[in-house]
């Protein structure tokens, strides 16, 4: 299982991710201000603000001890460990016996746990606002993700990823059933509400009581701020790829040949890109809910996944 | 053949029955019957799907009439309605949404539970969408007695209604058709007394918030 | 469905950013030179975070259309931010009144070099009409070191994205 | 080999018992007798790791000491030493930590009485596992219960201690009266109390019957291991005694009701019924989310962890539960996995939950108060017990690199394959018990986040808490030995777990094979459901952090750090007045989960006396509704109050009533016998 070739897949994957995770934020952007009938910045436009802000400089609060420059590293690793898990590109996974879905939810609530933290250190209302509420949609969207997921590792009668893709690949009917629709919007709402994106927390808005994930981090600035933005593009890159390739596999290549490599990439890419102009379209169509209705978008989103169970495992 | 048969009759029940988990989850009342309506094509055309795989001609008029009547007729009605309490302020259910929603789970679970022994009994492809029909059922029950607004009880009372006939649909493949015309008959005139009664409450209460009916009892 | 036809209905509506007008040529000021690294680094990507230092509003309305869809400073990679840490450039409007002098020099203290700042409108330069008055304790180069000052009582939203790109020294293509 | 490590464990605790009540209050005396602790957890450790390595069952019989119901009697069988090692690993470090804590208490309360019991309460937790007889079990089970309750009692001074060690005492005696008639159910016509006998007359015992003593156990043993609704002591009992000591109570102590839980159900009466499991599953469930309910609402750190720890024995209690059940379904590898899972987790527990408790007892011993609200700013001035508390929180919201992760991850896996289980309702409710599994976890995460960053980060919010100092050497060593248990929990995951799996094996009849837990890089549930491997999710995880710290030192820019004030829109000053208190960080939760919590909340405003527009200060109360106590326990205690006045009736006064009462009684019970026939 864990030949040289696979590690060298893994960190090609993870490599991947980190490349594109960025893009893939500038899309949103991107397409979002095409629909404000505005010129709007160029898709690689968060790879410059990421090169800048590594050549910033670092200030940092008085009030903030070690585990404030600590926490962004951990936020990225974290994140980036998740990334290795993914079934991207082939389906006999590199590291598959490494980590399954649980560990690929527990691993970003370490991220969310760390920020949280670093939110409180410097001792602004702004941080403790933003982790207290950052907590409570972690907290409320836990159960969703878990349940989400397991309508699907029932089916696939095994928690692992590679395992998930590659039952839904041989059984494409298996993939319409109603049990992965309800799992895909339950998973979609989560998405939403983890990622920090419109319904539930507004990523440009300016006036701190209104923030949610941008709260936490208005502390940072410089290298760390960089890591922890690429670390939020990662995480709505991995969300993005659960949503893509667990529900709609037909992309991932089974040979682990350059070729088939490449194709499966430009058709992840081409469903990243489907799923961003949703969001955006998404994002432009809908309001921000006031946070005490965040949790009935959580509970509807953990009735469907409930009735995902139900309906994929349950009534057979 | 069987499997395709089985699993779009599953996918149409679980349309209806989401819809039947919206209007617990929305509050507006156009949201309500947008949701109804929804409901009602969806099992006009699950019964279209009966009809086509078991090359039932009579079920094609059923599945007409309910597009015509339920999906069609009922809402346009009830939009009528909608506009004239439209100045009516929202009244508050007795049980906030997030909640109303967890309950609306637990139903379906125990619609399952309760029709495990049926769906083994049955051996017809459409025997899986049997729990979520008879968790319509359940759901629709729920928001009757949840919701305070007159017409929002009385989406309920049809989207019960719905849950039955979905039930018979899945159950035994399509009743006659003349028996379906005859339950069809008592909606419209069910539907018919509810309106006449909402406009009543309206007329003397100036709100149609159910519980000041309880201030006839003085 | 009829906001996406209304989007379709009116295309792009960002106007070219062309050179200043021969009458407005003096309204920008370079007071300092940027240094090249800072030019090289923000060259394509710059935080902005808004200062008002007492302005009457009249700039900030002007501010808030840099960020419409006619000036759309986006496409110049110039992105407003919620926080001075995450900003690079300082756009300090208004006169400094007395209790807004300590803000704005913590605010530019917090915000990371290297770092620029940009005077808008008259107030910032010559406290304009609020001049000797009691509550004003100077024109914004009295509390921090400003690079560059766009003239104008308000200063076009097209002046301001001008005084921030030649602080730059970028062309102004559009 | 064995009997002279139990000798020696014995004896130590004796000597260390003994040393303490002699040697009077110095702290020579303090160091004998956690010496003699130290020692004997010690030896209790090895005379556990030795059972199980070898898997030998080692008996002892001393049938003349306590002759009257067969004497003492002794067996260490798999199940026992676990819980034996468990015991010991926990005991060495908080007697250790309690040298340094301890002084504290000198000027106030007798030092010698605290050594004594100390060692008394670990001599008695001790040999609760290696009990084979119904009247050792009992000996060493209330030896334990009244040890504890005069340790809680230790300052005395405090009304509110008081209170919380007469709730301990009530609940553990309302506790001990459900074991004796378990107990006595059980061995109803057998020959003898011993544990063989039992067994085999519960093979005799009738369903009804085997239900009675299963429930009877239920409640005696789920009233000491804080299931709810017999879980209102924790709360109250644990905070109010010294911080090593409700270390050792919420780490240990209430693990032996689970051990109970197992001796009884599975092994005297040898699994019964779906209901059982599907009761304890209910009740496991039940407790794992209101335990952490509870917890995010605590602004006393103590107290907190203690709502924790019903959550956790919850969580366990959900895997025992799914042991029972699978047993009864006949999937008998499924149910030693649930089995293993819990019983490492409970391991687990013992590990970070004493490490959170010695952690809050350095708090405790730093500022002088237990309310987070006045805590903050603690990590710049406690450099041991910061890292240390931070480690205990990630483990126990159950985060990756550390063990909570794999004890949780595993305990999902148990429970998947319920879902297939074939009666519908046992599949409905597996499917409730994971979603309450997942919403605990984010719970659990939400709680330390707030309990370590409230206590921890930031400014402080009081001078107690400014003038806070790092806590003496052996606090800190104590911390640390903890500490190092848990990575050593994570990183061993697999030979612990291996363990863990023989012994869950041992109770399901399949010792020949024990589940297949390949003891290479992963482990594969036998189900063949997932695989994980701990070492590697460790390894990448800390390789990856260096890796990223490397890299970014290399590319980022050389400007070095600087330091300014925290940005606040620019305001003058920060004062810890602006930070988000305990209060205010649940406030959130408090809100959306409001009809659980029946919160009141109550805000004085006072006004500046000149006039009504300025405003002096403002006070703003929440309190949640204790839904057990007021809807459980008080009627039950007001109906005992009733019944006891009207009861009071009887005591006229005058001898000659009391007489005739004797009498009466007499004639009474002869008839009865005449009437029953009995021979």
């Amino acid at each position: 299982m864990s030949g040289s070739g696979d590690y060298a897949l893994a960190l090609g994957q993870a490599g991947l991710c980190l490349a594109l995770a960025p893009g893939l934020i500038g899309l949103i952007r991107w397409l979002k201000a095409r629909m404000q009938n505005r010129r709007g910045a160029p898709v690689w436009q968060p790879y410059l603000e990421l090169r800048k802000l590594f050549a910033k400089e670092v200030v940092v609060s008085t009030n903030a001890s070690w585990l404030f420059c600590l926490a962004p590293y951990v936020v990225f690793t974290s994140t980036l460990a998740v990334t290795v898990l993914l079934p991207i590109l082939t389906v006999p996974l590199p590291l598959d016996g490494v980590g399954d879905l649980l560990v690929v939810v527990y691993l970003l609530l370490l991220g969310t746990f760390f920020l949280a933290l670093a939110g409180l250190d410097p001792g602004s209302p702004f941080g403790g606002m933003g982790s207290s509420r950052e907590m409570t949609v972690a907290a409320l969207a836990e159960p969703t993700i878990a349940m989400a997921m397991f309508a699907l590792a029932l089916g696939a009668g095994s928690t692992n990823l590679g395992q998930i893709v590659a039952r839904a690949m041989d059984r494409p009917s298996e993939a319409v059933s109603p049990g992965y629709l309800l799992a895909f919007t339950a998973l979609f709402i989560v998405t939403l509400a983890e990622t920090g994106r419109l319904p539930v927390d507004n990523p440009a808005t300016h006036l701190e009581l209104t923030m949610i994930h941008e709260a936490m981090v208005l502390e940072y600035s410089g290298r760390y701020l960089a890591l922890i933005e690429w670390a939020s593009a990662l995480k709505l890159l991995i969300f993005f790829s659960l949503l893509a390739n667990l529900f709609v596999p037909w992309g991932v290549t089974r040979s682990p040949a350059a070729g088939g490599l490449l194709l499966a990439a430009l058709i992840y890419v081409g469903k990243l890109a489907v799923l961003a102009a949703v969001v955006a379209v998404f994002e432009t169509r809908v309001a921000k809910l006031r946070l005490f209705r965040v949790p009935e978008l959580l509970s509807v989103s953990f009735v469907l996944a409930l009735l995902a169970i139900t309906a994929s495992f349950l009534s057979r | 053949m069987d499997g395709a048969f089985a699993q779009l009759s599953m996918l149409g029940s679980s349309v209806v029955l989401i819809a039947g988990l919206l209007l617990l989850w929305r509050r507006g009342l156009p949201a309500h019957i947008d949701a109804f309506t929804l409901q009602s094509v969806a099992l006009g055309a699950t019964t279209a799907l009966v009809a086509y795989f078991t090359a039932d001609a009579e079920l094609y008029w059923v599945a007409g009439l309910l597009v015509a009547v339920k999906g069609i007729g009922i809402p346009l009605l009830l939009r009528r309605m909608a506009r004239r309490f439209a100045t009516e302020r929202e009244v508050a259910p007795y049980v906030n949404t997030a909640t109303s929603l967890l309950v609306g789970g637990l139903l379906v679970l125990l619609a399952y539970v309760v029709m495990r022994p049926i769906v083994q009994l049955s051996q017809l492809p459409t025997r899986a969408g049997l729990p979520l029909a008879m968790g319509l059922v359940f759901v629709s029950l729920f928001v009757i007695v949840s919701r305070k607004r007159a017409l929002t009880q009385v989406i309920g009372f049809l989207m019960l209604e719905n849950g039955i006939a979905l039930l018979a649909v899945l159950g035994t493949h399509g009743i006659p058709l003349i028996v379906e015309i005859g339950v069809f008959l008592d909606v419209l005139m069910g539907f018919l007394v509810m309106q006449i009664f909402v406009y009543q409450i309206h007329e003397t209460f100036e709100s149609l918030d159910v519980e000041q009916l309880n201030r006839l009892r003085r | 469905m009829l906001l996406f036809a209304k989007m379709l209905k009116v295309g792009m509506a960002t106007e070219p950013l062309g050179p200043p007008a021969p009458d407005e040529a003096d309204l920008l000021h370079l007071v300092r030179e940027v240094s090249a690294e800072s030019r090289r680094l923000f060259g394509r990507a710059l935080a902005v975070r808004e200062v008002d230092a007492g302005s009457c509003n009249g700039c900030e309305v002007e501010i808030t259309g840099l960020m419409s869809p006619v000036y759309d400073s986006e496409r110049f990679g110039i992105h407003f931010v919620a926080s001075p840490r995450h900003a690079d450039l300082l756009l300090v409007t208004g006169p400094v009144t007395r209790n807004m002098e300590v803000p704005l020099r913590k605010t530019y203290e917090a915000t990371p070099s290297p770092k620029l700042v940009v005077a808008v409108g008259d107030c910032a330069r010559t406290c304009g009409v609020f001049k000797g008055s009691y509550a004003v304790a100077g024109s914004v180069d009295q509390v921090v070191p400003v690079d560059v000052f766009v003239d104008g009582c308000p200063p076009e939203p097209a002046a301001i994205l001008r005084g921030i790109l030649t602080a730059l020294r970028r062309p102004l293509r559009p | 080999m064995a009997s002279v490590l139990f000798t020696v464990m014995v004896a130590a605790y004796g000597a260390g018992a003994a040393v303490a009540l002699l040697a009077g209050a110095g702290p020579a005396a303090r160091v004998l007798s956690a010496a003699g602790a130290i020692l004997g957890a010690g030896a209790g450790l090895l005379l556990g790791g030795h059972a199980l390595a070898t898997g030998t069952v080692w008996g002892l019989g001393a049938p003349d000491v306590v002759s009257v119901a067969g004497g003492l009697l002794f067996r260490l069988d798999a199940l026992g030493a676990f819980f034996l090692i468990l015991v010991s690993m926990v005991a060495a470090p908080a007697a250790l930590y309690g040298v340094g804590y301890s002084a504290a208490y000198a000027g106030r309360y007798s030092l010698r009485w605290l050594g004594a019991m100390l060692n008394l309460f670990l001599l008695a937790t001790s040999l609760v596992p290696l009990a084979d007889n119904v009247v050792t079990f009992l000996l060493a089970w209330e030896l334990m219960s009244l040890a504890s309750y005069f340790l809680v009692l230790t300052d005395r001074d405090e009304p509110e201690t008081v209170r919380a060690a007469n709730w301990y005492l009530g609940m553990t005696q309302f506790g001990l009266a459900f074991l004796l008639a378990a107990f006595l159910r059980l061995a109803g016509d057998a020959p003898s109390l011993d544990f063989d006998d039992l067994r085999g007359a519960a093979a005799g015992l009738p369903d009804a019957a085997r239900g009675i003593v299963f429930a009877l156990a239920l409640v005696g043993f789920g009233s000491k291991a804080g299931l709810i609704p017999l879980h209102v002591w924790l709360p109250r009992a644990h905070p109010a005694a010294p911080s090593h000591v409700s270390a050792l109570m919420s780490g240990v102590m209430i693990k032996l009701g689970v051990y109970g839980l197992l001796r009884v159900g599975l092994d005297l009466l040898g699994g019964g019924p779906q209901w059982w499991g599907v009761l304890l599953i209910g009740l496991g469930a039940g407790s794992a989310v209101l335990g952490v309910l509870y917890a995010l609402m605590e602004d006393d750190i103590k107290r907190l962890l203690a709502y924790s720890s019903v959550e956790n024995m919850g969580i366990i209690t959900l895997g025992v539960g799914a042991a029972f059940l699978f047993q009864s379904l006949a999937m008998p590898r499924a149910a030693a996995l649930a089995l293993a899972a819990a019983l490492y987790h409970a391991l687990n527990h013992a590990a970070f939950k004493g490490l959170l408790f010695l952690g809050a007892g350095s708090v405790l011993h730093a500022t002088g108060t237990r309310d987070m609200n006045r805590h903050g700013g603690l990590i710049h001035r406690m450099p041991w017990t910061g890292p240390c508390f931070l480690l205990g929180a990630v483990a126990i919201a159950g985060l990756p690199p550390l063990n909570g992760f794999f004890s949780e991850w595993l305990l999902f896996q148990a429970l998947l394959p319920g879902i297939a289980a074939p009666s519908p309702l046992v599949a409905v409710l597996m499917v409730l018990a994971l979603g309450m599994l997942a919403l605990t976890a984010g719970l659990a995460a939400a709680a330390f986040v707030k309990c370590f960053g409230i206590t921890f980060l930031a400014l402080p919010r009081s001078d107690a808490a400014a003038a806070a100092h790092e806590s003496p050497v052996t606090m800190r060593a104590g911390m640390v030995a903890l500490a190092a248990a848990c990575a050593g929990l994570a990183a061993g995951a697999l030979p612990v777990l291996a363990t863990t799996g023989t012994v869950a094996a041992g109770l399901f009849g399949l010792a020949s094979e024990p589940p297949a837990f390949r003891l290479w890089l992963a482990f594969q549930t036998p189900a063949g459901l997932a695989r994980m491997s701990p070492p590697a999710v460790v390894a990448g995880l800390i390789g990856g952090l260096a890796v990223v710290w490397l890299a970014v030192r290399v590319f980022a820019s050389r400007r070095p750090l600087r330091y300014a004030d925290t940005w606040g829109c620019g305001r003058v000053g920060q004062t810890a007045r602006m930070e988000y208190t305990a209060t205010a960080y649940a406030e959130p939760l408090r809100r959306i989960f409001s009809a659980v919590y029946r919160p009141s909340e109550d805000v004085t405003v006072d006004h500046h006396p000149e006039s009504r527009y300025f405003v002096q200060s403002i006070a703003y109360r929440a309190s949640i509704l204790p839904w057990f106590e007021r809807y459980l326990y008080e009627p039950v205690l007001a109906g005992v109050r009733r019944w006891g006045r009207r009861a009071q009736s009887v005591q006229t006064g005058s001898v000659h009533a009391y007489l005739a009462y004797v009498v009466g009684a007499l004639v009474i019970l002869l008839g009865a016998l005449l009437v029953t026939g009995a021979p």
